[in-house]
């Protein structure tokens, strides 16, 4: 094998580390990046400065929301979404069960808690209500920050826009410990269940897309590496992640479990090759196995690995759809966030999927 | 007369001099900051005309100045100014008469400073964020939460140039109230406040502009208006001369309660403006 | 409404840091009768100004007693005027204000706070100065503010100290014939520390004569000269014999 | 003796008693603060117990103090304390020289203030995530930022502090020195600093608490580590525990602060505790 | 090295908010040989301490000329040493640290400093003072460190206002002659502020006597008493006429 020069690279993702990310953590872990050649460090911090960086082309990739690649090219940034690392938009609205609420339609009149009036959430929720036939005055919104588990089991708002993949989850949490209201449980309603759009992808800017197709395409290829990894395999992402995501839920038990569900899985995959719903059926073999051995805070970030892999699983991964991203394009417009024409196709290329 | 020039300005008391002040100069003073934010601009516009910065991140004055109109005109701006100012005023005053009345407590009764030290400084110390559940459960999304950060950054400075300032208070001076049997109310008012005026202005200079930062951040962590909300939608749709007029919007506000405060503190300190200070 | 001062073996140590203990008057043991004018004398240092503290209850003495009309000085009274040494005008108020200061503190209303200040100035010659400030005023008128000041009120009891330190000789004499005139209608006690030894034989009925530091009371002399005294005194044989007096007194010490 | 209590504290100059002071009194109000620091966990505990408060919302001490231990054992906590400090003490350095030299030249040349208050207020009031693409572009996620953050919110309390504290020189000060010829930097050094001492001490202890507060901000922007970035941590796995454990470490960070500046404070103010500050 | 002061016509108005010019001072003419004892005396606020700041180079007149060897006086000089008539002692320094300042500016080693401020302390009376700091002083105390602190520096004129005023009649006179001794040894020129006639004659070559404000020159006696003098001279027949044409001539005014 010839040996590439190392090439240095800054990948920006928002947040902090998060077991959310582990498909980085699994490419970094693997070394598929650095047998591409690519030496990566990761930064986090806000996904607005982000962009910017992509832009200005001082970071070439980094982990962006969709809607954000289209309001960031309405405003002159050069930036495009090239995998679609998220296949389902993953906010929705949790509500308690037994109190009324059905169907979105039952949120008419009732305080619904939100971050702000901006990003995923905001974006989500308006696709929702209009698919619903709902507009944003038919509710009391109420901007509450990120602290929605908080606020939704006090009882301050009866509603709220949250990430699918986490916040339920905590909630579920504390109604089990009896701490939320006295509800009994919580249902969601997805996004995703009502409108099709583009969420979290890869981005980078066309100056890269121009002048390096070649680093792109490896990029692509060690990430898409790590996600399907994940996907087939969470127990081994939760191992790895672990050793970038501090405080992630650990002990000498639930590690040695891990670790011998990993090794099966490796020779599940190996020896049965599973098509997905056999996968998928493996990781709900492996959760409810965990969850007669553990207690339920131990669990929870894995429950929040296993709850993201629904997102991202499926038939072909990273590919995008011009109908998804036209339908994002159209909540924005009706938002008024976007005005004016956009042209969506180059907000997004397929090009750069690896086979 | 090359005389040496004392260390003063128009608001320090000055060696009485002898030769009239020349009041076309004062008058001329008065347009020096606008000449700063003159060269401003034009740095500004010539960073954007020689493109050295892209524009999304630093517009061109020219579009931010439409954007100004733009929202001038449909009343949005005013909106979020009214709901940021709202907040802003009663945070300083809530945060101010705390603190001079906690201050002038600590002044008097030193144990009471031991006693509420590890308390104060716990609540000046302690990010927003880490009690914003609490702020958000307690006091809403409304102007309360704004208020409470506001007067929250504005105690901490406040209280410490209260007691600075009063305990700067010439010992002979407390001397001559004790003798003539001034209640703790008259020398409260009648030597305390006019002794440690200069440090208390100081004070209130400074908080005049930490006020719009607490409202500011109280807005970043909910609100549904406000000119820190405006900023978070403007970044959120990439819309970055919107931004550019939040930030100057609120830079300017800033810009005016510092300008009262540093007026007030020029009314306060009138006296220093009559021959030498000499403590007789 | 008279005042009588008194002291028993009044002590006054200051604790100095890494010093110890600084002995700074006493013990001294004295009566003031009602309405008596007292200069006292002493070297610099000596004590009089502490003395003087402790007369007026801003200060308490190590050990010993100090009282007025026999009871023991536990605060500051109304009845007891101080001039402290140092003229302590609030430099942000002007002239009259600061002289107005004790009958605004008294509830006093403006306008007869207004009276009573504009009476008082030509006496202290500062007509022209009222609205002047602190900062504008030389030592000398900045000492007769706060003379007035004192005055302004008509305490019961005087404890003057040096209140004519920073006075030109003839300015001096005047101010001292005034606040004689002024004692004369309403007998006020009278405890005045003064450098000047015929200053205080012109106006005293006794003078107190400290030691240097720590500060006792080495003689009291009775100065037996008719009253109504004028400056014209100054000239007669037992005014230069009982300033004599006082002279070798200090001079022994 | 039922002497009225003069307004004074340890700290500050008091009138020289003529009684020997009370040392073990002194000794014992050490003591204090950290009663407290103890009610305050008593309560803390009682709200837990009596569940006042969703535990999620304020844990019991017990689990805040477990999880204490643990981030301590396998030096995670030690790892972001640095991460912070570090440039909290760079952001202190920084803001802290910037203010005084530049408050030296205000004060000396008001022209300046003229000029350049225009800049400085636009900087105070304006919200870091305003500028935050542009720090972290121009300084990257590192430590710079932090930095930077830090001394933006230390500089201008300290600024107006320096201004203030120079222009309060008593002026007959002023003329000893210019008739005893002394070079500015004579002056600046013997009269301006000490006579300015106080005000300076309250504008030290004002900054020692907010530049962690400026690095914290910093944190939240972006970073890789430090106690900003442990809370977002920790409030994104919902880990209040390990929350409080952050935030009391911040607390704590801040006091310790805070309490090096009022020592220095102590120390440079020694000439208050010798009898009363006459000016004679 | 030797220092004439000299005035042509020097007036000083100061300017007051809401009242137009005050006149302070002057005009006045003078000149001070090098070498010269001149005393200056003249009522309170009549602009004394003005003149002496208009020599010390502090201030420049509104009209007129002050001159130092017949230049203008653009600033001050360091071969002046001025003592205003406040203390201005720097609370935060030592009684030691305090006198020691001039030197410190001036660049000489910490020894040496510390061996001149030595020498110097136990004509001031305060050997035992040197590690008191001003808030623990009395007001004579205060006002001897001042004193200490403008010859310690040994500096060729000497501008001093009211040097004495706190300091009682024995101190006072002791440190009087003290300065003529001071004085007859190292000839600097002087130009002192007294409220003392007896001080003024005993001391200068020449009286200088101010009318009240704004203060003009109303006489400027020689003083022809024989050199050296001591006190025992203030009983002489010469001096008591001196002291009555001093008076006189004040009064005149
Ligand atoms: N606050 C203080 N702390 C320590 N020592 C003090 C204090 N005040 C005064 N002293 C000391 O007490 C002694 C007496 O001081 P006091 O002011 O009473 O003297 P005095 O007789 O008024 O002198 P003068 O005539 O110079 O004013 C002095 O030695 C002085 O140093
Ligand atoms: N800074 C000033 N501003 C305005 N007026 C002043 C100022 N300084 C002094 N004056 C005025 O100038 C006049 C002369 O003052 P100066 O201090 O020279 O008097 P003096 O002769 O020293 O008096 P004293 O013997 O009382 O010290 C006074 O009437 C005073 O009110
Ligand atoms: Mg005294
Ligand atoms: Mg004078």
């Amino acid at each position: 094998q010839e040996t590439k020069s190392v090439v240095d690279q800054t990948f920006f993702m928002t947040f902090v580390p998060n077991v959310q990310f582990a498909p980085i953590y699994v490419a970094l872990e693997k070394d598929y990046l650095s047998n591409a050649g690519l030496n990566v460090t990761i930064e986090h911090g806000d996904e607005n400065v982000g962009v910017d960086l992509i832009a200005t082309n001082q970071r070439q990739f980094g982990l962006i929301s969709g809607e954000e690649v289209l309001k960031a090219r309405a405003q002159g940034r050069p930036v495009v979404s090239v995998y679609e690392w998220f296949q389902r938009y993953p906010v929705g609205i949790v509500y308690p069960l037994g109190q009324g609420i059905e169907s979105p339609a039952d949120l008419a009149g009732r305080k619904v808690g939100i971050p702000g009036r901006f990003g995923a959430s905001y974006n989500g929720l308006i696709a929702l209500l209009n698919a619903n036939n709902l507009t944003e005055q038919d509710i009391q919104l109420e901007a509450i920050g990120f602290n929605a588990a908080d606020v939704f089991c006090v009882g301050g708002v009866q509603a709220s826009v949250v990430y699918i993949n986490n916040e339920p989850l905590q909630i579920q949490n504390r109604i089990e410990q009896g701490e939320c209201q006295g509800y009994s449980g919580v249902g969601v309603f997805s996004v995703a269940d009502y409108a099709d759009m583009v969420s979290n992808g890869l981005v980078t800017n066309e100056e890269t897309i121009a002048n390096n197709p070649a680093l792109v395409q490896a990029m692509l290829t060690a990430w898409d590496l790590g996600l399907k990894d994940s996907i087939q395999n969470p127990a081994e992402a939760y191992l790895m992640a672990s050793a970038y995501v501090e405080n992630l839920p650990m002990t000498d038990d639930f590690r040695s479990a891990l670790e011998a569900a990993a090794s099966s899985q490796a020779i599940f995959l190996e020896e049965a090759s599973p098509d997905r719903a056999d996968i998928a059926a493996s990781r709900q073999q492996l959760l409810s196995d965990l969850e007669n051995q553990f207690d339920a805070e131990i669990l929870v970030q894995f429950r929040v690995l296993l709850n993201t892999i629904d997102l991202w699983d499926a038939d072909q991964r990273g590919v995008a759809t011009l109908e998804s991203w036209e339908a994002t394009a159209a909540v924005l417009r009706s938002m008024e966030v976007l005005t004016g024409d956009i042209d969506v196709s180059g907000a997004f290329s397929n090009a750069f999927l690896p086979e | 007369m090359a005389q040496e020039k004392p260390l003063t300005s128009a608001i320090s008391y000055t060696v009485a001099k002898p030769v009239p002040s020349w009041h076309l100069g004062l008058v001329l003073r008065r347009f020096v900051p606008w000449i700063t934010v003159l060269v401003v601009l034009i740095v500004w516009q010539a960073i954007t005309m020689l493109q050295l910065i892209q524009p999304f991140l630093i517009p061109a004055p020219g579009d931010v100045l439409n954007e100004a109109i733009l929202v001038l005109q449909n009343g949005t701006l005013w909106v979020h100014i009214q709901a940021t100012m709202g907040p802003v005023f009663a945070g300083l005053g809530v945060g101010i008469s705390l603190a001079v009345a906690l201050g002038y407590c600590i002044a008097r009764f030193p144990l009471l400073e031991d006693i509420l030290s590890p308390l104060i400084i716990a609540l000046q110390s302690t990010p927003v964020v880490a009690y914003a559940p609490l702020l958000v459960i307690w006091f809403g999304s409304g102007p309360n939460s704004k208020i409470i950060t506001s007067a929250l950054i504005v105690f901490f400075p406040m209280l410490l140039n209260t007691v600075a300032g009063l305990r700067n208070v010439p010992p002979g001076l407390r001397d001559l109230m004790r003798s003539l049997r001034a209640t703790p109310w008259q020398t409260f008012t009648r030597l305390e406040v006019p002794a440690a005026m200069p440090v208390l202005m100081s004070g209130l200079k400074i908080s005049a502009t930490l006020a719009v930062i607490g409202a500011v951040v109280g807005e970043f962590i909910s609100a549904n208006a406000g000119l820190g909300f405006l900023i978070n939608l403007a970044r959120s749709q990439y819309d970055t001369p919107l931004v550019f007029v939040a930030v100057l919007t609120l830079t300017v506000l800033a810009r005016l309660l510092y300008s009262l405060a540093a007026w007030l503190e020029y009314r306060a300190l009138y006296w220093q403006r009559h021959g030498r200070y000499l403590p007789k | 409404m008279s005042i009588i001062f008194g002291a028993q073996d009044a002590t006054v140590d200051y604790s100095v840091d890494g010093w110890g203990h600084l002995p700074a008057l006493g013990p001294v043991s004295f009566q003031i009768e009602a309405g008596q004018f007292v200069c006292l004398v002493g070297p610099s240092g000596c004590g009089k100004s502490t003395l003087v503290r402790l007369l007026a209850g801003l200060q308490a003495p190590s050990a010993g007693l100090v009282t007025i009309n026999n009871e023991p000085i536990t605060q500051p009274s109304v009845q007891v005027g101080l001039m402290s040494q140092e003229a302590n005008l609030m430099p942000w108020r002007s002239v009259i204000e600061n002289i107005a200061l004790p009958l605004e503190l008294a509830g006093m209303s403006s306008s007869e706070r207004g009276h009573a200040v504009n009476s008082i100035l030509p006496r202290l010659g500062l007509e022209e100065f009222g609205n002047a400030f602190p900062g504008e005023l030389s030592g000398g008128m900045a000492q007769r503010v706060a003379l007035g000041r004192v005055l302004v009120a008509s305490p019961d009891a005087l404890l003057l100290d040096e209140p004519f330190g920073a006075l030109d000789a003839m300015t001096r004499e005047r101010m001292g014939m005034d606040l004689l005139a002024l004692w004369t209608d309403l007998r006020p006690t009278v405890l005045m520390v003064t450098h000047s030894i015929s200053e205080a034989v012109l106006l005293a009925d006794r003078v107190l004569i400290l030691s240097p530091r720590p500060g006792r009371i080495i003689a009291d002399l009775h100065i037996d000269l008719l009253r109504p005294r004028q400056l014209s005194d100054t000239h007669s044989l037992r005014f230069g014999e009982l300033a004599r007096q006082v002279r070798e007194r200090i001079q022994q010490s």
